[in-house]
């Protein structure tokens, strides 16, 4: 399984990337360690979880091609 | 991706036009009440705001965006219309980067009704910003 | 008769665009809040509303809509300026009678001092109003 | 002396006219009374009184020059 997850605002530049799949991820809390061994300046950043464009403060199982998004407080308007 | 929310650059002038022409069709409406947002050339550190680059999550703006004028249609039952645009890419210093055009038959439920959409735009839409200094040194909002 | 606040007819598209292209050259601003009062082609007694026309005591309007800018400005510290322009004769449905435009620092004072600044209008400008009809009939209001 | 009387909204239509000049006038009760005797239908309207622009509830003096107006409730907007 593959899902997509997507850095928003200064986590986009923090992880010089604005996406990256990952493989074989059970759940979002899996998926944060993940994230973290592979941008560990990110741990330092406040954010929030987007499931398929719904946020969320629960730890939920993932499944192939869910899309998760690392996003810090907006700052629209 | 196709939005009506989001707009490349500033919201222009022409948009603006184009939306008090298209109200004033509407002959039941009585006030139209208008917020635009523009980016302020602010001194931090001593160095001044030349622009704002804007990002957006923009499928989820999408959905953001319909649920808050569901939201604001369904509290304000006098406003017939709401219409948001925000900018994404560069704005720069004395453009607009939002624009929030509500359409009411009366002006207080059109009054109210844009100051809550603002509100909610700022707390729900999935938009964040760097500001670009004259130097083209940056900092994250 | 000179005056800042009142226009002949309706407020145009164009002293819009103007206004909010005007505005934009005031880098300090970070929010407009704008207010368009239009006519609505209300139904009286099974008589549909076609136009207002406005009469105003044009001196009274000038003294009245200065006291008001002032007494804005001081109580709203965070505006930069207050816009007011008035129709005076004959507005159809669906044009625009009253343009109020503020510009603020930041949005909170921009939208308050808006909403007052209608509501000074509607209590202190010595403005009339007759509704035309359909069949040239008309009310006072 | 001479003060120039302005009637707007509904008073200048029930009067018939929008500018009317008064000679020998005290004050604005005896200007009233004057206004009543030529045009009775205003006295069934709710107005009030303008001195120089300025409301006023008073029964003022008037002098030669001013300009009284009556105005019946404002409806700008």
């Amino acid at each position: 399984m593959e899902v997509k997850v997507l850095f928003f605002g200064v986590l986009a530049e923090v992880s010089g990337t604005q996406l990256k799949h990952y493989h074989d991820v059970k759940s979002i809390s899996d998926l944060k360690l993940r994230i973290y061994d592979d941008f560990p300046e990110i741990v330092h950043y406040n954010f929030r979880i987007s499931l398929n464009s719904e946020i969320t403060d629960n730890d939920l199982l993932l499944k192939s091609g869910d899309e998760i998004a690392l996003m810090p407080p907006f700052a629209g308007g | 991706m196709e939005t009506n929310y989001l707009t490349a650059g500033p919201v222009s002038q022409k948009l603006i036009s184009q939306l008090v022409e298209k109200m004033s069709h509407n002959t039941d409406s009585g006030g139209h009440s208008i917020f635009l947002g523009q980016v302020r050339a602010d001194e931090i550190d001593g160095k001044s705001v030349k622009a704002i680059e804007y990002s957006a999550y923009v499928e989820m703006v999408n959905i953001e965006a319909e649920n808050i004028k569901k939201k604001i249609l369904s509290e304000f039952p006098d406003v017939k219309s709401v219409d948001i645009i925000h900018s994404t890419g560069i704005v720069s210093a004395g453009e607009i980067s939002l624009l929030v055009f509500i359409s009411a038959g009366h002006r207080h439920q059109a009054i109210q009704a844009c100051s809550k959409t603002v509100e909610l735009i700022k707390d729900n839409l999935p938009v964040w910003k760097k500001e670009i200094f004259e130097d083209d040194s940056h900092k994250w909002k």
